[in-house]
């Protein structure tokens, strides 16, 4: 391993918002599968890609990540050679038009010159991907362009990946434009927000951003830098999720109902990290009737769960129904209750109201701690 | 600082042969339970629910897996500045050579040097092979309370079981003052659980006393417990009355964790006040598939279920195909199997394959199969 | 051990200010010694009082703070059994009138409610003391008080503790009155701003203070309080700091020089914890000169040093004299340069100017970074 | 996923005679150096930064303090969801008693089945008690790049004092040749350090080949490596040229430590690059009185300076007292020096106290003295 990288992941853009889920926590604290959170996945791609040195970016409501990402002994980074650094901004309105990557760099800028590596490698904390970011660093050097841009090619670009940017490439796979998807077609290439460069143009972008505009991001002066730097893409292939809306969230999570994407993308040699919480397995009971669903730890099942996410320490009363649905944490589904299409928050307790139904492609969200 | 001045000693030892094959490559408290347990993630956890912060783990025979399995001590949280678990085996000394542990006491007795580091002022000895949740803070009470040397855990037993255990006999204060191994005609129910509290700077003397006896067998209940009955100790019974199971057989194995499936089974293990720690994977939810059918069972996450499932405990990494059927069985971490199989009042050990259309186990059987071969498949 | 509580570690009131270090870092990872951040004390109290489920608040730049404590572990928490939850604000402009305890409370307040235990202990991150919660908490529950709090006699009110409040008690120790230090006597009862009472009252107080002024602290509650409740007051005794002014941290950091005053405090019985970086001994080259003086470790001492404390990884170089100072890590003292009553940040290089004297009580402050 | 597939094992079973009263109650590897470490730090620190996973610690002799020691990992971040460090004792098996481990090679033969649960590519040996930084990264690039079975780190020696080591002769290409131990003419000044990274499934095989043997001594040196080379394996010469030093004698350690008094000492401690990981407690800095005089001198947190100190190197908890005098000698954690008491070219052990106005030691003696037994004061 002679070329060193240390990792950068970032958060959601501000003109990103995910209803709902958002209002209480960053999107890589969401919960995918019931058991993970986003922010997992960018950290296992690094840890495994044997990055030990790690700055993850947090500007609103941090606490959930902070207490997830802890000292991250579980993302398998050794303690005292490595360490996932948390890194705060005290521009944290999260819409606010200032809440950019680049001024989070910026008030970081000590802690990033004093990285000993040369390259970097930025991932956002809000895309749910599988990478080897060393082969990503390999090919890099290898081809000795500026920065790399990794992209995925997407055929549903009308209807999902909205607050994205697309790429253009040209023969040579150089990228000619990144700009924002208007969905304009079905095909487009997605930016996936991860770049390889070295830290010299890294803090060079982010020195020049300042004087370009308060309001730039990373995006948007690579975007500036590919009339005058050698911006290359690289395609990823498998599975891709950029939960950048409640709609993208939802079929991410149920894409993965299908045993063959599942098996792809949890694979033993590439192991995904995330905090356990020593819940107990889950208790079936006479009557239950379960099928085509994942379904968490510590939960008590005495109805119908069809085609649908289970969280941990769930209860499905008797006689409730739920299907096509996300049931985040510490639910709990009442007797006789019928859901259909919903992504139901933690704590919800849903008694009285004995019928949740969306009706469109887009499904119901159930606000955490609500008593319905 | 300690927030008890108590240190724990688990007697993980044991060949637990009663097991069988089951304990072929796995020492006895390392033996899997309860859909993702490990036999001694109950000792451990009490231990750390209880504010014990130094755990020694006394184990001689075949303990690579245990060994590395509790060495790492964060799965109870003991990974602090002050906590730890330690494996403690036999060890070579400066005045003497290589020697197994020759009973309870003498584990204990060889370790005199590793508690002295700690210098606690009492130590309590537990049995790293049955499933319980005990808090030995309150037990520590009232060994305090009583002004006890020696504080022994019991549990009633129905009185005509009663001649198969250890029977205390006590005063109306608790005050032990007799204690009969298996006696014929008990003057109590009152059994021993194998679980002490001793006063340190008691029990050290008793014990390099003991070292020393070429007629002792170095047991406590054996030999400690008598010597300090007869000398003026004081030794109190301390009454418990939870969930306790002693798994020492296939049977009661099976037994203890069929108990999982009662709605209102009295070991609770979903309460987030008294966890049992263990080691936990990032691995995915359980799946159930389109074709699955679930008629009561506890179930572990990473367990793929494809068939019929009836009555069973399901470990994680389990596979069950689409069209084979699992009934009133234990399937322990990695077992598979395949379309077509039927497994019945079995306990399928860890890895093992049970091949297409294979039939395992009998519904009518009296004893529990245990299988821990790969069962071949039929076309 | 009948009686359990949670704690509360809180961030300095918005008013106090300690000049120079405070632009850096909140009053709670101040160094102390060059060895223990302040934050230390209250944590380390709270742990060896057995308690371990601690609420830590931050407000503003709380990157240090949270790398600092991290998973907990080093404070001889069980990180299974019990956890420090670091806890934000979103309020968090430092001087906002609005950044109040009790805003930060009222933002967190579904996680003080979900807490199972009766009692509360508030203390705060910016005093440095010795002090049994345990022994606190069994007095006020055997008295029956409603809030105890904690208070410290002090002979010099007049120069220090003037961002603190200070206490009048009646004969039976009741609280009478709870307001800002003016400076009016030599001798006054300073609050310890550390409080013990039920977690009912506790969220009683945080409710209550909302609908009364949104600028209200726990401390102006708790001195309405007095009028209702039975406020009582419990004397500390021994070493105590409130680091509220940069006089009162150089006090601080050059009383513990009294040797007899630093045994008394760093006792076996009672650890202090801190987050230790695996730094080598120092090193005294022959002509070195030491005397009364705490060194950490990593340090390369060519020159002379008297009544100082020297950070980590700091150098001292031939011929530079370093006198009644504080000189924090990786600050590197050039050759010939004489330093005397100065409080000198984290990775200062002084080279070109040869002295750095303040004439008054108060210490020079050399701020951060800087190359002198 | 381990960014190595390599494995680490830590022979640490050394009795380290030569170390007299040192390692009466300690194992040698966790003997004290240079003010603040144990020996093992250099291996286990080598490892944590060499990007190694998972390292097994070998002992059986007196290891209360080494294991509960390194039973720690989190003092070398080796404590994360995949990595620790274990201790390997000798086990009763279910086949075979209870057995000392007879040669080095034996030590790693009775852990097969530890080294198989991780399933690694190579394996690394390593000895417990050598102070010296290596990154074992670059020796596996080395392994891999020529193919080996078997790579030997080694050092250059001066030529004339060959005759005492384990001499390694190589062709132009670094492929070892011949293996002399202490030769009386030696070809070549390489001598072998002791360490070796092995392809596993080559070495699995030689191990259990050499169990059988009974005319083996069960030694690498001595039996595995001549083997090889009889064999058509492929061994290599991989050399190193950093501070190394073998702490086996008191003299040898004194001057370990005494070399950290140089300012531009090789083992360069505080480069952060590589730093050496230990147990760092949360003690207050060093206290140097105004009493003091420190002329020359390496020392800990933690320690109290009130006498004179020169050319010496101090651990924590060491207290000089005022008017006690330190000069070219080491003082070991917990070290007390009284008032008016001398201490001169000597090694002082753990919690050793030196009494009012004691001598210790002589200016002009060849040999360290080892103050092992508190010394009296005189009034």
């Amino acid at each position: 391993m002679a070329n060193k990288a240390f990792g950068v992941i970032n958060s959601a853009a501000n003109y990103i918002r995910v209803e709902g889920l958002h209002d209480y926590r960053p999107i890589g604290a969401f919960s995918f599968l019931g058991r993970f959170r986003v922010i997992d996945f960018p950290i296992s791609n690094m840890s495994n890609s044997g990055i030990n040195r790690i700055h993850v970016y947090l500007n609103s409501r941090p606490r959930s990540i902070v207490e997830h990402i802890g000292d991250g002994r579980h993302y398998n980074i050794n303690s005292k050679r490595g360490n996932i650094q948390l890194l705060f901004t005290q521009n944290n309105g999260h819409s606010s038009i200032y809440n950019t990557d680049i001024n989070a760099y910026l008030e970081n800028l000590e802690q990033i010159e004093r990285m000993p590596q040369d390259y970097v490698i930025v991932a956002p904390s809000y895309m749910i991907y599988k990478q080897d970011y060393q082969k990503l660093l390999d090919e890099h050097v290898a081809s000795g362009t500026d920065i790399t841009l990794l992209y995925h090619k997407v055929d549903q670009a009308k209807e999902y990946y909205r607050a994205c940017n697309v790429v253009t490439l040209n023969k040579q796979k150089g990228v000619q434009s990144l700009e924002r998807n208007m969905g304009t077609a079905k095909e487009k290439l997605i930016s996936m927000d991860t770049y390889v460069m070295s830290k010299e143009i890294f803090v060079d972008l982010i020195k020049k951003a300042k004087k370009e505009s308060s309001a730039y991001s990373l995006a948007d002066m690579i975007a500036l830098a590919c009339e005058t730097l050698d911006v290359r893409g690289y395609q990823h292939k498998g599975f891709f999720a950029a939960i950048t809306s409640l709609d993208d969230y939802y079929r991410a999570n149920m894409e993965m109902l299908e045993y063959a994407t599942a098996m792809d993308f949890f694979t033993s040699d590439w192991p995904f990290y995330t905090k356990t919480t020593d819940a107990c397995p889950t208790q079936y009971f006479h009557g239950a009737s379960v099928t085509n669903s994942m379904v968490c730890n510590a939960g008590l099942i005495e109805g119908t769960v069809e085609n649908s996410i289970i969280g941990r320490n769930v209860h499905i009363g008797k006689g409730a129904v739920v299907r096509n649905s996300i049931i985040l944490s510490y639910a709990d589904i009442g007797d006789g209750v019928y859901i259909e299409n919903a992504v139901v928050d933690k704590w919800v307790e849903v008694k009285k109201i004995k019928k949740i139904v969306s009706e469109s492609v887009t499904p119901t969200y159930v606000k955490r701690n609500d008593k319905l | 600082m300690a927030q008890t001045s108590m240190l724990a000693m688990i007697l993980a030892g044991g060949r637990g042969s009663r097991l069988h094959e089951l304990t072929k490559k796995v020492a006895k408290p390392a033996v899997a339970y309860g859909g993702k347990y490990r036999i001694i993630d109950f000792p451990l956890s009490n231990c750390a629910n209880s504010g014990i912060d130094i755990v020694g783990v006394l184990t001689q025979y075949e303990s690579v897996l245990l060994n590395s399995y509790v060495a790492a001590g964060g799965r109870w949280g003991l990974d602090t500045k002050d906590s730890g678990v330690f494996v403690l085996t036999p060890r070579e000394k400066a005045d003497c050579g290589l020697d197994v542990y020759r009973g309870t006491a003498d584990a204990i007795s060889q370790n005199i040097d590793f508690i002295d580091a700690y210098d606690p002022e009492y130590i309590l000895v537990l049995s790293g092979d049955h499933i319980y949740k005990m808090n030995y803070d309150k037990m520590l009470s009232f060994h305090k309370e009583m002004g006890a040397d020696a504080t022994i855990a019991v549990r009633g037993v129905p009185m005509k079981e009663a001649s198969r255990f250890g029977i205390m006999n006590t005063d109306d204060n608790r005050r032990i003052i007799e204690f009969e191994e298996k006696p014929e005609k008990p003057k109590s129910n009152l059994a021993s659980m194998g679980i002490y509290i001793f006063t340190w700077k008691t029990m050290r003397k008793l014990l390099i006393e003991d070292m020393k006896n070429p007629d002792s067998s170095h047991d406590f209940g054996k030999d400690i417990i008598p010597v300090m009955l007869n000398g003026d100790k004081k030794l109190y019974a301390y009454e418990f009355s939870g969930y306790w199971k002693d798994v020492g057989t296939i049977d009661s194995l099976w037994e203890a964790n069929m108990d999982l499936l009662d709605s209102d089974n009295e070991l609770n293990l979903d309460d987030t006040s008294w966890k049992i720690y263990t080691e936990d994977t990032g691995i995915i939810p359980q799946y159930i598939a389109s074709s699955a059918k679930i008629d009561g069972a506890y179930i572990n996450q990473g367990a793929h279920i494809g068939g019929e499932v009836s009555r069973s405990v399901i470990f994680s990494n389990v596979k069950i195909a689409p069209g084979a059927k699992v009934i009133d069985s234990v399937l322990m971490p990695g077992a598979i199997v395949e379309e077509g199989a039927t497994v019945t009042r079995a306990l399928v050990a860890e890895n093992i394959r049970i091949g297409k259309n294979a039939k395992v186990g009998n519904k009518k059987s009296e004893e529990i199969l245990l299988v821990a071969k790969n069962v071949k498949g039929e076309d």
